[in-house]
């Protein structure tokens, strides 16, 4: 096992990465920006260097400066946590150069992963479903007529060179196609000055699922089941939870199996996240993979009873997945995480600042991971997470009676949070029977909105 | 206290007051002061955390660093140094490490110091090199004066921000 | 501490409050001095509880029983209040309950209150009743005086230390 | 279900009870002294009266004090928590005529077991292993000779009239046994004025071992596995865990049989802990059962995954354990707990006063169960504990690891607590290797003293 461990990230998961080497006897190196020299994570680590001033690009982001700070350290292994360096891959292949183990995919993984199309691709090879879509550009009507029929309606018309939804139409059936068809060349031609114009399945109500995997350095993968993520505002998820109840032990099975074969012959190594859209029938379509630990780990952690974070490590030191789990993943009951943010609960702007009041819930099932604390301060420069509440239930029910109840315990002042949010969208029926999808929180505030404006 | 006593007192006072001292010790012989001014936070344990050479050392859990409650808040917003380096409370200038990364007070082992103690520094001059990867970043002084100090021994890890010489303006 | 010693020191801390000196600790042969002024690093730590209880919650709309928070609140520790009756900031004297139940004003329903706002009451009168478990419990009055206010209504609940009557002493 | 419950205790425990109850729709009456007005149970509970002046007797206590409350807020039931009238089968009888349902057993039952001479003849006579003893008083030498024969060396000869040590001596042979017969009697006489000695069977080094069971009003128990709780200073647990290194599946499986069968013939109901002592050899025996929910049920609900206090409500509200508990009970992996109180780590004195940092851990594995939060105030008048720190893991090992790290990050100031002793207690040799029994604290003390010692 590792000696010592840098954590190249901050807040929560710092704390969380830190949490999982002490608990293995693995020596810890917090790196911090000069607005975090009061960090928790800076506190708790065995060891703590500053590299930088407060903006991310100048320290969390500097990869000279991280590698020289391990270095001076003499850690023999980098954990990236999520966001900041934990995709790029040139900072990967640095650790890899300065003798660092990285605690996640090798470069050339991450990098195929991050090229989205290159992924689909892999995917389809090994029979992962994919959204379909026309291959290339459609040069006529007749040309997106046949794509249409061979997708099935609806369908999206997309601008290649396009974005902001301009040069973009839903279409229902073939009557309609040509007109819409045109119109959308025209608005691509005169927002990008390129008319050309691609064509996928359209997915009217879409969930978010996405499938935990594990895989060794000697070929292994596991399937640790899927979380639901459709609770999101603007591709920000909100809330997360495991399993799916759209997700049957069958299908379970089968995308486990499909993923394993997979990721098996692509060579993934470490944890991972494969995420799909799931259509109105149930049927999933691969989006992408991220290859790294995720916000929303715990909540599989408490269903299969599987340390991810712990597992990280010990795949990095070259342990088999078959000494790391040394029984059958089974879902156990049913966990939900509420991400608590540092925002303005119906502006959603951030909100930095001093917390002079902290009371975090406690009690049967409820996990709270957090780097802050009364009197700590939310700095202004990184992303607005300043709390996981995460809680466990033996079915969906429980769990839902569970989280309203440390919603209402966990009380924080000084700054405006997420909390309130979240008891109102607990609150909710299409939430509490699990009627959602990734537009659920647009129609949310659409109802919030309406009903506000009747009462006035 | 003897009135002459007094009236020095008093006066340091004023004088920390005007040097926007937020606390002071003092201890000699049979006396003992200690004061802090309103408003100002508590204890300043960032100066131990600044200090990369106490944080390498292993610290006994107990003794892990104050409670985070107890440090100074660094009100995020307003901490970010302008330059890494500044003015310390003596009038002194403190330049300070701009990366974090490894001291050397001379081109190759075996060579001459860059500076020593005693020697006047031109703004622009090299004062000492910083490795960080395997590059050797030569550290210029921000300003012209004399060495005064050395605070960090060649060879020694130093992170960002930390002081690594004394100067006295001219 | 002679009269001069006193006056230095008066001299001394009137001096330390002119400069807004928060905390002071003086050391000296047999003297020690420490100081600290009104205000300085309190953040109203009590004010900050009974605020806790405040927060987020609605007050529930307990029909049948007071809301914990617009009751009084009292610094726990030294809070245990020597009878459950007390005088108010405005002088009158308050009969609180010294029971939980469920307060009558009159014997019987029907029946005439043992008082009424304007009536004089003795030490020892019997101004009420709240029953408990099925017992009535006739409540006395601990002072003389003149009953200037009833603050519960016949057959609401009251808690321990529910403020019943205003009296004015005579 | 219930509509409406009161809690008729404090501190973290009452804010166990408001917790589940909020789970599963039950409203919530605190009681409180004046003492814990600024409370959480106070703060969380939907309503709160204020019963009394801060002493126990006066408030806590005062069983018209509790009815009156209740009867005033008008509950149907009343969950006494553990300690304070929780045990007081008058109170429960009284609760009965008031018509309000006592969480808990029936009076009957409360005081049989109440009755430890009575409670162990039920015990015996369904098979239960009881501690060995002689039957009333020893009249002679020759009579102690005999009964020792039947118990087997070493016996402990104690004064009927007696207490604290006197009148009271450890017989390891026949040899010693007269003289030693004779010197306790005249002790006893001198002491008590009463010269009367019984005998029962010496455990040099016992385990306090104790078992969980849950009983419905149909007349079915079930046995939730046994927990460990050696670890004590005078008779005050200190840490307790879950599963007992020393109890085999077999044994837990027997025993469990056993307790079934005695108290479904003894009428139990609802939760109750019946407590062992284990010798040497690894035998138990009985010594008294605890009619009420424990102190340390978490470790039970960690390894079980059963909501305790949730089955308590839904005992008492007529359900059947079959509807409860719809899986065979599986011990899965390993709980700790950590009493954390109030008190200086070396003197044990009480530390009242207030609390200015109140940091908890958190994260994967960790529960805290606490009522008490930065700027709380802990009053001198109730008992120490301020905090449980639970933590579960796959082993052993890794719970230790865990509630090492968890330790380490449980931040408390402006007052004393036993966190200290606990990382003390963590890193001892003889406690990680789980070679331990009730004296263990004090041969710990001992080793600390003798270091101590030699390093001066």
């Amino acid at each position: 096992m590792f000696r010592k461990v840098l954590i190249a990230n901050r807040g929560e998961i710092a704390l969380r990465i830190i949490s999982a080497c002490k608990e293995m006897g693995i020596r810890t190196v917090a790196i911090y920006s000069e607005a975090d020299r009061n960090s928790l994570h800076v506190r708790f680590a065995d060891e703590a260097i500053c590299i930088g001033p407060p903006r991310s690009a100048d320290s969390y982001l500097n990869v000279p400066a991280v590698i020289s700070a391990a270095e001076i350290a003499d850690v023999d292994a980098i954990h990236p946590g999520y966001g900041l360096l934990s995709e790029n891959a040139n900072f990967a292949e640095v650790c890899r150069a300065s003798n660092i183990k990285f605690i996640g995919p090798p470069p050339e993984v991450t990098r195929l992963m991050g090229e989205k199309e290159k992924a689909r691709m892999s995917m389809k090879k090994a029979k992962v479903p994919i959204l379909p879509g026309s291959e290339g550009v459609i040069q006529s009507e007749e040309e997106a007529l046949e794509w249409a029929r061979q997708i099935g309606y609806p369908v999206i018309l997309k601008a290649s060179a396009g974005g902001g939804g301009r040069g973009m139409r839903v279409v229902r059936n073939a009557e309609e196609l040509p007109n819409f068809f045109r119109a959308a060349r025209t608005e691509a031609q005169n927002a990008f000055g390129n008319g050309d114009l691609y064509m996928e399945k359209f997915i009217e109500r879409p969930r978010h699922i996405e499938f935990q995997v594990l895989a060794d350095e000697h070929g292994n993968v596991i399937s640790l089941g899927e979380r639901e993520c459709s609770i999101q505002r603007r591709h920000q998820k909100l809330i997360e939870e495991s399993p799916s109840l759209q997700v049957t032990p069958k299908m379970r099975e089968e995308i486990g199996a499909t993923l394993k074969r997979c990721l098996e012959t692509i060579g993934y190594m470490n944890a991972g996240t494969v995420e799909f859209l799931m259509d109105e029938d149930g049927k999933l379509y691969f989006i992408e993979m991220n290859t790294r630990i995720q916000v929303e780990h715990p909540v599989t952690e408490l269903v299969t009873g599987v340390d991810l974070v712990k597992a990280q490590f010990r795949i990095a030191a070259g342990e088999k997945l078959s000494e790391i789990i040394t029984r059958p993943i089974e879902m156990r009951g049913h966990a939900i995480e509420c991400r608590i943010n540092a925002e303005h609960p119906e502006k959603f702007t951030p909100s930095a600042g001093k917390i002079s009041v902290f009371n975090l819930p406690g009690g049967n099932g409820v996990r709270v991971d957090t780097a802050q604390y009364a009197e700590g301060i939310v700095p202004p420069y990184y992303d607005s997470l300043i709390a996981k509440l995460i809680v466990h239930g033996t079915d969906r029910a429980e769990a839902v009676a569970r989280m309203e109840r440390a919603l209402g315990m966990f009380v924080v002042e000084g700054i405006h949070t997420t909390i309130p949010l979240h008891q109102r969208i607990f609150a909710d029926e299409d939430f509490r029977v699990g009627a959602f999808d990734t537009k659920f929180m647009e129609r949310f505030f659409e109802r919030e909105k309406l009903r506000r404006e009747s009462t006035q | 206290m003897n009135a002459g006593q007094l009236q020095s007192l008093k006066d340091l006072i004023e004088f920390l007051k005007q040097q926007e001292v937020g606390e002071f010790e003092l201890e000699q012989d049979g006396l003992k002061v200690h004061l802090s001014f309103a408003g100002h936070d508590r204890p300043a344990g960032n100066v131990n955390l600044g200090h990369l050479s106490h944080l390498l050392q292993p610290a006994p859990a107990a003794a892990a660093v104050a409670a985070p409650a107890h440090l100074p808040s660094v009100a995020a917003g307003s901490s970010a140094m302008e330059s890494p380096s500044a003015v310390a409370e003596d009038g002194l200038h403190i330049i300070k490490s701009p990366i974090v990364g490894t001291f050397y007070e001379a081109s190759a082992p075996g060579a001459e110091p860059y500076i020593k103690v005693g020697d006047q520094v031109e703004s622009g001059q090299v004062v000492c090199i910083v490795e960080a990867m395997k590059l050797m970043n030569e550290i210029e002084s921000d300003v012209a004066g004399e060495v005064v100090k050395r605070m960090v021994a060649s060879g020694q890890p130093v992170e960002y921000g930390q002081p690594l010489f004394a100067i006295r303006r001219r």
